[in-house]
């Protein structure tokens, strides 16, 4: 079986989370390289839209930003931004939305603000962009994010975007639908528990224990009763991935082997 | 009549210290010429608006020339964090940064609401994000039909709006194709608005294509003739976004020394957007960008 | 994968008795052809919304096809008033006809508000007006920065919008040039969207002019290959308006025996718009557009 | 001196309302020809916008609709309505808005919605259209309408857009700024009293009588300290009217002599 690396592995596994048909919110990274690998494999009919307002997208070569001009060339449309947010995103058009932050923590919950104290920033980020009100208005969000302490603690530092807040049905009572769905790390894959909202590890990557989990994230996490392996990339993922999608490995630096 | 004038007399006219300043284009049509011209002219405590800082305003905080940001996303897209603005943020190195700090979609509605001369609009964004929280500038309103509650973000009101396009006439009919961002709503929020254009046309140009005109002149200021103005941003059509520059910005500016080498070298050190390409040299032959023309359409009756 | 098909089936498929239907065109690409194939297939208790019903919901009305219209100017532009419709409202003849009316600026806000999913939008709008007394729609908030008082318009959601454009792909991904209205708004505000043009193009021409695409295929239930599918009014590039149509319609629809008999001999005579067509004959040829093409853009990088 | 009709003359005068680099906000019929004859003799720079979305245009043939396609061809921008309405009139960009209707009252209100109560009208006129947000919004408002005591009554049946009000400072209390500045009928022209904000007689139309201008309006209207007498149009004024803007005297019908 084909030598693959974990990034690798995760972009195939949330290229398995779209559906052919599927209006896709893209980001740049691992969402972009996903959504452009189940564009080539089983979702030709998948429509991706960036918030820079390019809307049925076919890029020539891997974006390095979200408002690229290949994005541009040869697009279906190109919208003001008051469009992409008023008419596609909070008109209920976006079927999945992709999102990355600094923290995820066990509801859902998205940081991208701050490390620490908002006045008194021990690490001051990016900020939202788009990503407060893709989580808030999108059908469904998918979260990738590495696999640690620092990066799952038990409650974010700041709620940039919205997951489920302190759980339970507390997203709902505020109005919003959708939430996150699936969270992809560099070591499994976690479901929300559809009562507490909290995250619930389903599967594992092919060498990972639970036990190596446990020791890797901020809170004692729940385990699937039926715990599955996640499954590796084919060697016909892997070869568009390296051949086609990220040639110069910007993305994807580490190659296996 | 022409509003066309030089960079250097369009901000010396219409930018002032203190104002509140709004350089917009999403990562298309940064108007970068305009912001090396200000810091040039060496303006003070300016409030600068824009959903994402990007290089040209950490440039801004570098020179000096800001007090306070308004913005939605600080970073250097793609590459890593603005490190200018982080310093201000974290250290108050060269000095502290007020900032005041929304989504794209409520940067994009204050613009539209400062356009519409309305004082808000409403969403349904932001239930249960902190930013509500940490900003009192959003603001809840009950709808009057059913009693749903939503937040709402205020109008903004730029000074002056300055935006970068393909072509405009020399009375400000301005046409852009290719990402659009937010300078339209941006220039109508405005109160002075200068235009930097790749390319004059006749307004006959303008006239064969209505429906391209994104600025009227009946809002513009001024119009200022700068081939590659947006670089290391990038013109649809025009050439390429500088991935290169970009990539290369973060150890460029990661300590402050090396900022002010830039800014000294390619800024201060430049009388103009004119230097400025002499400059670059080949590089700007490498960024053309190819032909792939649209199909024209007929506006006949 | 496409949606094309024929107006008798979209209409089959897409238009119910009683749905709300907004056929839409600011006196350019007022989809006629959809609405006569409403009236061949005797839909019932429509409510129609419109800002200018304009000749085509006359029709509707005096086909017996309406319930209530929702509307900002009802009249023939520039010649005089619609007769069906006063006489419904003046008369009840041939039934009563509920009406709720706005304005130019309150009927596009109310698409607007639909389209973007919020319960309602603010305007400066309506003070003094007797309009807000006589339509308990328009209801008042007041601002949460400073306390002015505004006026709002609910959304608008309609069951089913149809418009008319230049071009369409198969998939539905459509472009129009020339006067806009407020196509794009009321298709988003739509369940459903029945589009109809003049001209059904590969994907390549739509991409190689994102910029022009108004309505994306992902809001589009069915495309319909209909020229000359707007007459009497017209298309941009296409064909004239047909101003003695307009003229002479008054004196056509002035009794409610001439209306009849138009609608006998023009559409419930005529099985579709080819017919249509070819009764209208060498007309046709007299309204055909100049060729006046636009400039083209490079969208090369 | 050359023969020309009331309407002729009612165009000249409202013409000579326009300014050079005015925006102004176009209506059908004699706005129209006025609008286009300023444009031809003093206001080259002047800048028509149709409620349609046509943006300084160069109309090659007199529009009977204001969604002509003569008003886009050759324009400077053609714009979707929410914009017209948001960006241009309720952002403040209108100097001049032009507005007819069924009646006109002694504060400038106008009715173009029903003769009769509003439920069981005598006559049931178009509506607003753009006319209530053009009264609201505009700079500066110019009405022109029939003299008679059905068209100018003391108080209109339905206040379709906003003049006055019931005058004095109704307007500003409500928020409104601008308001009707120029009332020209067949017999003459009235400004608003800065006071009362009540129609005054300013002008005369050569021939006309105060005596009948008081049989042919609603109530007991003021005359000003200095009435003069309206201009007549020069013969240039005449020659663009009938030989450019109106050859078919579509709207200008009885032609004189």
């Amino acid at each position: 079986m084909a030598e693959y690396t974990t990034s690798e592995l995760m972009v195939s596994r949330a290229a398995k989370e779209l559906k052919n048909g599927d209006v896709v919110f893209v980001g740049i990274g691992v969402p972009s390289l996903a959504v452009n690998l189940a564009y080539r494999m089983h979702a030709p009919g998948i429509c991706m839209i960036y918030e820079s307002g390019a809307v049925g997208c076919v890029p020539k070569r891997l974006p390095i930003s979200i408002g690229d001009p290949c994005l541009v060339t040869g697009s279906l449309a190109v919208v003001p931004m008051l469009d992409v947010f008023n008419l596609y995103l909070q008109r209920g058009l976006i079927d999945v939305g992709f999102l990355g932050g600094a923290q995820v923590d066990r509801f859902g919950n998205i940081n991208s603000t701050v490390i620490g104290d908002y006045a008194k920033p021990k690490v001051r980020l990016p900020g939202s962009g788009g990503a407060c009100e893709i989580a808030a208005l999108a059908k469904k969000v998918v979260i990738t994010i590495g696999n640690s302490k620092r990066t799952l603690p038990e409650r974010v530092d700041f709620v940039t975007s919205p997951g489920y807040l302190r759980g339970g049905r507390e997203r709902e009572s505020l109005g919003l639908k959708g939430g996150p769905e699936l969270v992809i790390t560099d070591m499994g894959v976690y479901r929300f528990d559809p009562e507490t909202r909290e995250m619930v590890l389903v599967s594992m990557h092919p060498g990972v224990t639970v036990q190596k989990i446990k020791e890797n994230i901020g809170w004692d996490v729940k385990v699937a009763r039926e715990l599955t392996e996640t499954p590796p990339p084919t060697p016909e993922e892997i070869r568009i991935i390296r051949d086609e999608l990220d040639p110069q490995g910007i993305f994807l630096k580490s190659k296996a082997g | 009549m022409s509003k066309q004038m030089t960079m250097k007399d369009a901000i010396a006219r219409f930018v002032r210290d203190g104002d509140l300043v709004v350089m917009e284009g999403f990562t298309h049509l940064i108007p970068f010429a305009a912001g090396h011209e200000i810091i040039r002219q060496k303006r003070r405590d300016l409030t600068l608006a824009r959903l994402t800082p990007d290089l040209i305003y950490d440039q801004l905080i570098a020179a000096g020339c800001v007090r306070k940001m308004i913005f939605s996303w600080a970073g250097n897209p793609g590459v890593g964090p603005l490190h200018a603005f982080r310093r201000a943020v974290e250290q108050g190195k060269p000095r502290p940064l007020e900032i005041e700090e929304y989504t794209h979609f409520g940067m994009v509605l204050r613009f539209m609401a400062g356009a519409s001369n309305l004082p808000f609009l409403p969403t349904r964004n932001y239930p249960g994000t902190d930013l509500t929280k940490v900003n009192p500038h959003f603001k809840t309103i009950r709808s009057p039909y059913g009693d749903e509650e939503l937040w709402c973000v205020p109008a903004l009101h730029p000074d002056v709006t300055i935006v970068h396009a393909q072509r405009a006439d020399a009375d400000g009919n301005t046409q852009v194709w290719g990402l659009y961002g937010v300078q339209k709503e941006a220039a109508f929020a405005s109160r002075r608005v200068i235009v930097s254009v790749e390319e004059i046309v006749d307004s006959s140009v303008i006239r064969s294509d209505p429906n391209r005109t994104l600025i009227p002149g009946a809002i513009v200021s001024a119009v200022v003739h700068e081939p590659f103005g947006a670089h290391p941003s990038f013109v649809q059509g025009g050439y390429d976004r500088d991935n290169d520059f970009y990539l290369k910005w973060d150890a460029v500016s990661r300590e402050e020394a090396g900022f002010q080498k830039y800014l000294d070298e390619w800024v201060h050190g430049l009388p103009d957007r004119a230097a400025y390409i002499k400059k670059m040299g080949a590089r700007f032959d490498e960024l053309k960008a190819d032909r792939q023309m649209c199909e024209p359409v007929n506006y006949g009756f």
